[in-house]
């Protein structure tokens, strides 16, 4: 035991949660899950509910009990999460899940930590991330924003791309380089900025799709407390790291699917329900695009399954990194394959033509997921790299100073 | 300068006429057909710039494949594809392939004297907008999935009930021929659009403009002709395809140029993304697509031109290489440019919905696929 | 240690026994089943290692899923898949699916109390090789490619006349189960090898042995069955596509293995052939195809073991994506090899080999997908 | 007129050629072409009619006159081809065709080169390439085949493979490695190497298919005469370069086909009469796969078709580089629908069952063009940086002394 607490037996917890839900779980008004993990479920119940349950130290239970933990081992934090998942209660496995304050409590300076983690456990504080530029897509470690020390504070100016929740966040996840006579990957450095401040400007970005999730973010002399640094500086790029792992975990089973929320018939295969209702299940080359489409996606959840058993096991698992390149060809297939089974059909849009609308959106709305958070083509260096350990590519601008890489003369 | 046959079509023009036409074409478009002119056009309820149409008109490309005593060029296949080229290329918003092509080829391939010589002339001038209505509500531009029936009415009338769907640029239509079923088998009409009732539908691809016509005991005029009806409305087909492969073989093309012109910009890693072979090979790739497609319209145009008996399948196999080629490359063309072609902003997204369009106008690939293997015997 | 229900296999072995049989199994392996072990057996009429088959045999793994009171181990689906993801590895050359699984399962399925007595212990112990004809000439594993006709004949005994193919080692068998079709229905025979025509075909996979078996007017033993025989001939079928499942996904996991390292060895260019991104997201994208092969096996043998209705659904599926998945990393690994492959000497091609073997064993692919989409409902 | 001759009109030329042939062709006893280009048809009677072709300048008639030439322009040149053609007489268009008299007229030395091009206009001589190593398959440059300078002569050690015709050969085309202390590119030179002496050893390699049409060829101390080196010592890249573009633009059109031999049916496409006789012909899937193979063969050859139009036109034509990689898919392609279309047929293999001997046999010999001749992935580079003008990848060796190049320690 982390804390030399005394050991409980795995019953004796099972009991100690179902008792504690027992007396205070009394459900809550209808949950608002934000949009792809990155906005918050915002009631006043909610909250009061959140914070219930971190000073209980169900929220983080594998954490030390300093940090609103229980200093338990993973099976056994695991055992909470399922006890809460039964009642359908929200917040425990926030240790495992929680993007924001998982990096917080890592990498945060001793006077932003006891502020900001409470916070995040409960859900406070709107999030965003600040790392994409115009200039760095897949290269991150090329960011141009530039973040310049004066006294206390940090002086942050540039630009930021598909930010989502940027205009309601508190404070955004930010990489800025703040030292430009170092190799790239060493000059960059990690804050959480407040986003509520006159040098930050939030606008809207009109997607390929014709929505808008995402804004442009743009910082003229924004300012950042030198506390809010995470990590030391021009440690940025360790910081980071850490935190994209986290994401790219649940981005294989995240995607979204059409958009038209068009009810799918009796639980059905959506495809087939498809096919079926367009008069073309019959068609025997139809019949083999379908059952391929649904390979993949059963697939990946097999895989994903598996990779969560080897994880309980204690198994470190390679699998989870396939997720993303996974589901990047499920929704392009998927967009494929619902074009092939409408025919003349796809050639319409809006509100009257909800399928048309889906195959459309998802043929777009597909790169979101093979261009977004590191291309098809990241991800195949990763998976080559890191799973199979292949040799890295010559790296030209490795060891380079930054003000030398060239498009940054 | 005109000797037409009637099942070939030998060559009219030269090909030095050729090289001037599309190079003066493609002055014009590089003038008047830009992207912000695309997308200002789009924007528009009509969907096409009459300035420009004009100008297309007297620069013959609007009447090239309409006999010179109508008042067309009287072109031939080839030229008409070497024209869709460059205005595929250009995105080009307009009836062009309806009104210039499909209706016009489908009066000239039925041969009604009359009909010809009281629309040929305005269509041929641009002063008239012309489209056919040939499939129903599940597309496919065969004769099964016509839902249109003709019923024989006094005085030699006829009147037409049901519906036609995915009538290209029908809301706009001044001229309308319609495919419809008579007890003695697929007739065409010619009818007023002001007696139907016409909905425009919400295209995805927005340089687009698409119909559904709703017949309802609407009086009707048979045309005449010399072959049964629908073997006329494949010949107005198949030489919409060569146009159309033409469109998709010119916006492939310059879907790859832009791309590849982006690849040669953009560093990342301290290199361009062109030296990357994840990029580099998906170029050469699509190079292959691209020339592949341009071989096959061109080849299809030619076969068409000579009346070869392979001409259909000539024809089928540009209309599936085609338009599989342009998805590819429009496809691969977002992916090349990452993030910035995720945004409305970019080009690249135009050029894709173009190709989705592309692939289900007059048969989708599979259909011709099938078709090209029935042709060859199969 | 047994408790195996009729219709479910619940768990008769704990894991750590599975992880105990599959370690000793993969020592042994790779002690006596080398690449040169394999391409001698290959060369060898039989085609299996007599020595290697009777450690096996002692080991379990001949008799594994067959139940103790005939000698096996009583172990199940789950437990097969694991063991047959080593045999693929190492490319074993045997009748372990004929004999073990195959004709094993077929006699369990059917409950013919007498030849299960009879047959199973010697199957299980490896002194008799037993295998069973299920499909004609046309291949395809389904009733409608059966073309052995059954007729009863005197003091309750049958013959049966035609043709089966395919037969997986049927020229080594000492017992011959054979599907024929009867006047009510299609039933399960028992027949003496030496009193049919067996002829060995030539397979291109040379670590398999095929055979066709002529009938004509051969005396054959009906036997006995609690259920229609067709649906024991497809449970036998679909514990043997779950054995091949494994054994695709454990040799493409195996090929991939041996191309990552080449991947890693090799120069061209002053540079490892792993870091270029050609080789690199290659080989990212097999990784993708092997994990989901190694799922797809594992779960179709945990529904089996369940007894779960999607069992069916979730084998086909496993049947198509391990196939898919192992010759596609099959094919890549040569052209990821480069010059070196396109060797005889080189060990790919048997693996590309016995990929285009297990891909048309027991079903094709496109077959499976159709039996999948069936089998959800559509 | 590149020699002064007096110009010959186009309608005199043909009726020169025409009378020619009238004169001199009657025919030749069944020609056997060697497999692959590189063999030879050796007939008595074929060699005499080629001599009599060289010497009236029919074989080369677009090169100098004093090299067996007319100095005639291509479009002339082409006129002759095809009254050879017309009349099916061999021989003719060597000045396009014969890529060893085209290596050996450009960079032969003085004293080599009267003896070597005619043998190798009238085809005394047999050739083989002497270019791929166990160590060097993509790279070429990276060869380590030594030939050290001796006096007079050249002394040859290491070894080749994917050699055809090396048994039978009386040179090889050869590039080895003459200075180590220069940039890999810059240190190999090109020769013409005799092959029948003691230090060649030649031995068959046994390929995927269980074929032998290749060989190893192993040097130890084999002597080349200097005056066999074609271009200067240290230039042979260059030399290999213009070799090597004679071969790729011709490999798109001369890939093999199945090796059986059964007989096509009435001129119906293979595919068809394939699945005619499978009895799969009906089958919407097989159709479909069908109709794609067709359609990737027909559109290479209009690929090639067009190049061909073009290049007449004078128009250079970045099409041909196209054909190896576009039939590299056609082969591997056409290989799974012959698979797919016997279905458990192709389980099968040898004389009996000659359809599933096609189908397999296409399967591995596909890659003799994916692989062989540059890989797929040397050609996409190829077409991305010749055709595209993409930009090369950082070579790590290219100015690096190739004694210090990885591998070669």
């Amino acid at each position: 035991m982390a804390d030399g607490a005394p050991a409980l037996t795995d019953d004796a917890l099972r009991a100690e949660v179902r008792a504690w839900l027992a007396e205070h779980w009394k459900g809550l008004p209808q949950p608002r899950p934000g949009p792809g993990g990155a906005g918050w479920t915002t009631t006043p119940e909610h909250r009061a509910w959140l914070a219930k349950v971190v000073e209980s130290g169900w929220a983080a239970p594998r954490w030390p009990t300093e940090w609103y933990g229980r200093g338990l081992a993973d099976h056994q934090a695991r055992i909470i999460e399922r006890e809460f998942a039964a009642v359908g209660a929200p917040g425990s496995g926030q240790d495992r899940t929680n993007l924001w304050a998982n990096t917080a409590l890592a990498y945060a300076s001793p006077t932003f930590k006891p502020k900001i983690v409470p916070q995040l456990l409960k859900q406070e504080v709107g999030m965003c991330l600040l790392y994409s530029e115009p200039g760095a897509g897949s290269d991150l470690a090329g960011i141009r924003t530039r973040a310049d020390r004066n006294g206390d504070h940090f002086v942050v100016n540039g630009q930021k791309v598909w930010t989502s929740g940027a205009a309601t966040a508190d404070y955004g996840m930010l990489i800025a380089r703040t030292d430009w006579d170092v190799p790239k990957h060493k000059g960059i450095s990690f804050f959480f900025l407040p986003m509520k401040q006159e040098g930050v400007e939030v606008r809207p970005l009109h997607q390929i799709t014709g929505e808008s999730h995402f804004n442009e973010v743009f910082f003229t002399d924004a300012i950042c407390p030198a506390e809010n640094l995470l990590g030391a500086p021009g440690a940025g790029w360790g910081v980071l790291q850490t935190a994209l792992a986290y994401e790219r975990s649940v981005m294989g089973e995240g995607a979204r699917g059409p958009r038209s929320g068009v009810a799918e018939s009796n639980g059905e295969e959506p495809l087939i329900a498809l096919a079926r209702e367009a008069g073309v299940l019959g068609d025997p080359l139809i019949r083999q695009e379908i059952a391929k489409v649904i390979g993949y996606r059963r697939l990946n959840a097999m895989n994903t399954a598996r990779a969560k058993s080897d994880l309980a096991q204690g198994t470190s698992s390679s699998i989870m990194s396939l997720g993303k390149l996974a589901m990047s060809r499920i929704l392009h297939e998927e967009a494929r394959v619902r074009t092939l089974i409408l025919g003349a059909g796809s050639l319409l849009e809006g509100p009257d033509h909800p399928r048309a609308e889906d195959a459309n959106f998802l043929t777009l709305n597909a790169y979101f997921t093979s261009i977004g958070g590191g291309t098809d083509q990241i991800q195949r260096n990763i998976i080559g790299e890191r799973v199979l350990g292949l040799p890295k590519e010559p790296e030209v601008d490795r060891d380079v100073p930054f003000r030398q890489v060239r498009g940054n003369a | 300068m005109v000797t037409q046959g009637e099942d070939s079509r030998l060559p009219v023009i030269t090909a030095e006429d050729r090289t001037a036409l599309t190079d003066s074409l493609r002055r014009l478009l590089a003038d008047r057909c830009t992207e912000a002119d695309v997308r200002r056009t789009m924007e528009t309820q009509s969907g096409y710039d009459p300035g420009l149409w004009r100008e297309l008109a007297e620069m013959g490309v609007v009447g090239l494949v309409i006999e010179e005593e109508y008042g067309g060029v009287g072109a031939g296949p080839v030229e008409l594809e070497r024209v869709t080229e460059e205005t595929g290329s250009a995105l080009l918003c307009g009836p062009l392939i309806s009104s210039g092509v499909l209706a016009a080829e489908l009066l000239r391939a039925l041969g009604d004297a009359d009909a010809k010589s009281r629309l040929l002339p305005g269509v041929a001038d641009g002063a008239r907008l012309a489209t056919a209505a040939l499939t129903g509500r599940a597309g496919g531009w065969t004769p099964e999935t016509i839902e249109v029936d003709a019923k024989p009415g006094a005085g030699g009338g006829w009147s037409l009930s049901g519906v036609a769907s995915y009538v290209t640029h029908g809301q706009i239509a001044d001229v309308l021929l319609v495919a419809a079923k008579t007890p003695d088998g697929i007739a065409v009409f010619e009818v007023e659009p002001s007696r139907t009732a016409i909905k425009a539908l919400p295209a995805f691809d927005h340089t687009l403009r698409l119909a559904e016509i709703v017949f309802d005991a609407t009086p009707a005029r048979r045309l005449a002709g010399s072959k049964p009806a629908w073997d006329a409305v494949e010949q107005a087909l198949d030489l919409a395809r060569v146009a159309l492969a033409g469109e998709q073989a010119g916006a492939g093309k310059r879907t790859l140029e832009f791309t590849v012109d982006y690849a040669k910009t953009r560093a990342q890693f301290g290199r361009l993304i062109g030296s990357f072979q994840a990029i580099k090979h998906m170029a050469a790739n699509l190079v292959l697509e691209s020339e592949s497609a341009i071989s096959a319209a061109r080849h299809a145009a030619q076969a068409l031109a000579d009346g070869s008996p392979q001409a259909a399948a000539a024809i089928s196999l540009a209309s599936f290489a085609c338009a599989d080629a342009f998805n590819q490359i429009a496809a691969d063309a977002i992916q090349m440019h990452g993030g910035i072609a995720f945004t409305w902003a970019h080009p690249a997204h135009l050029y894709l919905r173009r190709a989705r369009a592309d692939a289900q106008l007059f048969g989708a690939s599979a259909f011709h696929r099938e078709r090209f293997l029935q042709r060859l015997g199969a």
